[in-house]
């Protein structure tokens, strides 16, 4: 981290706000933008049949399996100013990703959808189907029967994805440096600060504080989910031997 | 025992091919090849810190030699700096600009809203010394909102091969050796610290062959098989 | 007619063949058990798609495959009441009873909350999670949601089949109101004789066809 | 990738046959040694209630929030020669961790376990319990219960976790890089001879061909899996609209 | 005495109490939905753990809370037909049947496997999953896979309650013969008054208690 003072350590130092705040922003934005596509595709796998759904799943799974780095590589050569998609995104309607939040952001999107796809369609494909033609019989059409029936009882994997993606968002490291660089205050997210630290010998306590946020970070999320999944659970209690 | 056995060499890097070069000359006289791993610097110390079972370590900056050689995890006298490097402004190849490297040079007017490729200069050594040259030339200041900071050297390199960014700042050697990219610069040796390669056998060698390697690397002949990779040589 | 059904169902590696019309009234189905009772509800509701043939309850069609009708199962206004009971499991009882009359003009409704709660007795239930409610409870929740969402004509699947003699009787009279006041057809399946008796107008026997 | 022939387009190279190898070892070792741990640890979080439990829950998840450089400098620390877990476990049984295959299974392996915990947590938690009273009342023990019900039941979890922890852990790079070094033969995976090949200018082609092996072994995995499923739902037919 | 129970239960908000003695053959369990049958059957059945009591079964303890004896489930040797039947989803018919069936020892088992399909007629369904089962079909395989299991008690909690009349009558015999020839005792929920007086020496009253 760039001008790191060291030696304030009763709280934050303005860097590491700035790099928790950027971190929370990059995180929120990203599953907030995917959690639609992800739920969809989510569907199509849970509950279409189509020829080449294998090879969707696969395309999906993409950015688990390649190394992050080849994955940043790809996001350059499609998303970059020079590059076609990125181009046309700038012209119509302003969006740049290179060396923008925007590209941590989108980085980190493209990182977390595989898990949050799993998880939901997981999810979904235990959803009972009897349940939601008793909807439709008591008048509700697919779509009120959807938000009503399909996603409440979905919950547990959509959470599950939710925490999954977001703490994949926030350790988020290779993809981003590779696409949108390691700019403090625009693209240094919680690791690439730490990246930066650790390359120099005797930052341990400076790499040990970043991580600690981190992990804080990712408690409090987890934390949050646990305590909505107990809030919902709570009534459907069931035979316990 | 049979054949010696091959040494486990640490390297940085950016050292890749040339290394690689070396170890196959070295092979070529008869020995077991050198088994290398290339990583960055930091990655490799940390790794010899934890007590890897290495025999040789070549490092792209001093700093971490110096910690490994405070902590008593180096063979004493068995350090040495043998290989130097340029610092270069590149810009890709049909790239039509032109721009002295000089002090108080319009860097900053040339990229426009464009940014500057570099090394992470927080931590990452090309990084380091490019920071110290623009710091020197003046015009660190008037850059610092301009930069986009990448991983290690090769991804400073693809970022302005790929026209991610007009210019950026890497090693000659990087500069020499991707095709796609030109220098338009070079900057003075006096404005920043010597760039050098250390070379040291580790404490825990006990490999007879990992010495042999290493006075290979330092010999007249080794140094050559660097020089081809374009660095200098001491 | 209150209903006029003639079609083909398949089932897995049973075929199953339906034919008949049947007058105002309550319509029993009897038949053993695998005979294809509730598959004939089921097709009736829109939720199984026959491979032939036609349905038209009140002289609407609902399904005609020569025609290309099928109608959707939220268009068909049918309240089923599930052998399987089928409560939303994530949603109150309150909120399972209001999930149907919440969808229709509250001029269609042709039963109150209150009345429904008394005569079905489960006021006191209202807060409570389906996985709850005894057999018998969920049962009767069950059809308290079928009728609350107004529906135009009645499917119940031995919707008595653990309900107590008392209840049972409060039920059935319901069920006699519904059938003579509103004049709503039903088709009601049952294996109770008495229960049979008392309520049907005409008794239309389902026999298994093997093939 | 030291020693690349190149030029030998048909089929493999023997490197690419090496790293290939590797991979495959590397990974298959991982996900299965961590699949028991996995598995308890997603018992205890769906089944248990017990002080601490957000906390294991969150340890767990701590691989997929910290970034893979701190995991693998975290092992390092844990598990290098010098350290008493690392110096414990090579004085008793002989297994050592450091620059040796092992201990790229091992990173792989850390990387791979939030997720495989996640998946199989969300399966185990919709068992029905019902079910397994049923068993119990039969006179299945506790231990035949779980083997009889419980696991087939929570099978879609278990192929979900295994399916996103052997696709992580093909992709694994920072972790192992750091644990375990990049060493041809020894922890070279797949990833890291991406890295490798990287860090050479030109070497599109060869990139693209290891990440095409990432992306075969993966796909071939999914498939699998899906075809497993496929057969696993049969006869389980629902009422379909 | 076949079955010495005083106990209380705790469901929720509700608290259940129940005191009887029974002699041998067949205790039937009468009383409104809700009353707390299927509750009681489940704590004999070891699945639900009162809050204060006992149960003893033909003399042996399987619940003490004064002595602190808590018999597992799997050592009752209790042939529980359940309200919701439970059959396994993930397995066919024929190896639900033989679930507890395989965990007994040979000499223990009193019905053949041939005697079961036959007089439940089911024969022609095992090789079929549960999912595609109708309701009586689910029904019969149920009580099939508890008596299979040699138990030596029977709790059978509304276990005709979806079945057709002739089905039913033979089933009936069965039980019967089970209640004399083998002497097995049974707990036995029906709401059916005819099947209940048929079958029961006697009947306990099960009424809810508020509080
Ligand atoms: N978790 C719970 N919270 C509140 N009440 C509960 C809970 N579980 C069960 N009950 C209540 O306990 C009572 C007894 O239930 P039980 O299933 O034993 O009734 P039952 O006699 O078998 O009725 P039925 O004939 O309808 O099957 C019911 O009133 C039920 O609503
Ligand atoms: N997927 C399937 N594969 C094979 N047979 C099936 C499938 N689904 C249903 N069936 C069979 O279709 C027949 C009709 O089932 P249905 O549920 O309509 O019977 P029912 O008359 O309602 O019986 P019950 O009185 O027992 O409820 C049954 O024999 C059932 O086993
Ligand atoms: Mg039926
Ligand atoms: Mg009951």
């Amino acid at each position: 981290m760039s001008g790191y003072t060291g030696g304030y350590m009763g709280w934050l130092s303005p860097e590491e706000w700035q790099v928790l705040l950027l971190s929370l922003k990059v995180s929120g934005v990203a599953i907030t933008a995917v959690l639609p596509l992800a739920f969809a595709l989510a569907w199509m796998l849970a509950r279409w049949r189509f020829p080449g759904k294998v090879l969707l799943d696969a395309v999906v799974h993409l950015p688990l399996v390649l190394p992050p780095v080849v994955t940043g590589w790809l996001l350059l050569l499609t998303f970059g100013t020079n590059a076609p998609v990125g181009h046309f995104l700038s012209e119509t309607i302003g969006l740049t990703f290179l060396f923008r939040w925007t590209g941590a952001a989108l980085a980190a999107a493209v990182m977390a959808l595989p898990l949050m796809v799993r998880a939901m369609r997981l999810s979904l494909e235990t959803v009972d189907r009897r349940l939601e033609n008793a909807a439709r019989t008591l008048g509700a059409g697919p779509w009120r029967t959807f938000f009503t029936i399909t996603l409440p009882l979905a919950t547990p994997g959509i959470m599950a994805g939710l925490v999954l993606g977001l703490a994949r968002s926030v350790g988020e490291f290779g993809a981003t440096i590779t696409f949108a660089s390691n700019i403090p205050g625009e693209t240094q997210t919680l690791p690439l600060a730490i990246y930066s630290a650790l390359q120099l010998p005797g930052t341990e306590l400076q790499v040990a504080r970043l991580a600690g946020l981190s992990v804080l970070l990712s408690v409090s999320a987890l934390a949050l989910s646990e305590w909505l999944a107990r809030r919902n659970a709570q009534g459907k209690d069931r035979h316990v031997l | 025992a049979g054949k010696p056995q091959a040494p486990l060499v640490l390297a940085a890097a950016s050292l890749q091919e040339s290394m690689n070069a070396a170890a196959d000359a070295w092979a070529k006289k008869g020995h077991p090849r050198p088994r290398i791993s290339f990583a960055s610097s930091s990655a490799l110390a940390r790794q010899i810190e934890a007590g890897a079972p290495a025999d040789l370590f070549v490092s792209a900056n001093e700093r971490w030699m110096d910690k490994l050689q405070s902590d008593h995890l180096l063979k004493p006298r068995t350090r040495v700096s043998f290989l130097r490097n340029t610092l270069v402004l590149i810009a890709p190849r049909g790239s039509k600009m032109k721009l002295p490297v000089r002090a108080n040079m319009p860097l900053a007017k040339a990229l426009g809203s464009n940014r500057l490729a570099i090394a992470d200069p927080s931590g990452v050594p090309a990084g380091i010394y490019a920071k110290q040259a623009l710091t020197k030339l003046g015009i660190w200041n008037s850059l610092r909102d301009k930069l986009a900071p990448a991983e290690n050297v090769r991804a400073t390199l693809a970022l302005v091969s790929r026209g991610a960014a007009p210019l950026g700042i890497v090693y000659g050697t990087d500069a020499q050796a991707d095709p796609s990219v030109k220098v338009i610069g070079l900057f003075p040796q006096t404005s920043h610290t010597p760039i050098s390669y250390p070379v040291a056998l580790l404490a825990a060698s006990k490999n007879p062959e990992a010495e042999g390697f290493r006075r290979f690397l330092i010999s007249s002949q080794g140094k050559a098989v660097f020089r081809r990779f374009g660095f200098g040589t001491k | 007619m209150s209903f006029d059904i003639a079609m083909t169902l398949q089932r897995g590696t049973v075929r199953m063949v339906y034919e008949f019309t049947a007058g105002p009234g309550l319509t029993a189905l009897f038949g053993p058990s695998g005979a294809g009772k509730t598959s004939l509800l089921d097709a009736v509701a829109g939720l199984v798609r026959p491979a032939e043939g036609h349905i038209a309850v009140s002289g609407t069609t609902l399904f005609d495959r020569a025609r290309k009708i099928n109608l959707k199962p939220e268009k068909r206004r049918c309240g089923y009441v599930f052998q399987d009971h089928r409560l939303f499991p994530h949603r109150t009882v309150r909120t399972n009873l209001l999930y149907g009359w919440r969808l229709v003009r509250p001029a269609e409704r042709w039963l109150s909350i209150d009345l429904a709660l008394d005569l079905l007795g489960i006021g006191h239930l209202l807060d409570r999670m389906p996985a709850t409610l005894s057999g018998g409870e969920a049962q009767r929740v069950a059809i308290g949601r079928a009728l609350l969402s107004a529906p135009r004509f009645l499917l119940m699947d031995e919707p008595l089949a653990s309900v107590d003699a008392h209840r049972r009787g409060e039920i059935l009279s319901l069920i006699e109101r519904i059938r003579d006041e509103l004049k709503l057809p039903i088709l009601y399946v049952s294996h109770d004789r008495a229960e049979v008796e008392r309520l049907a107008h005409r008794i239309i026997p389902v026999e298994p066809v093997h093939g």
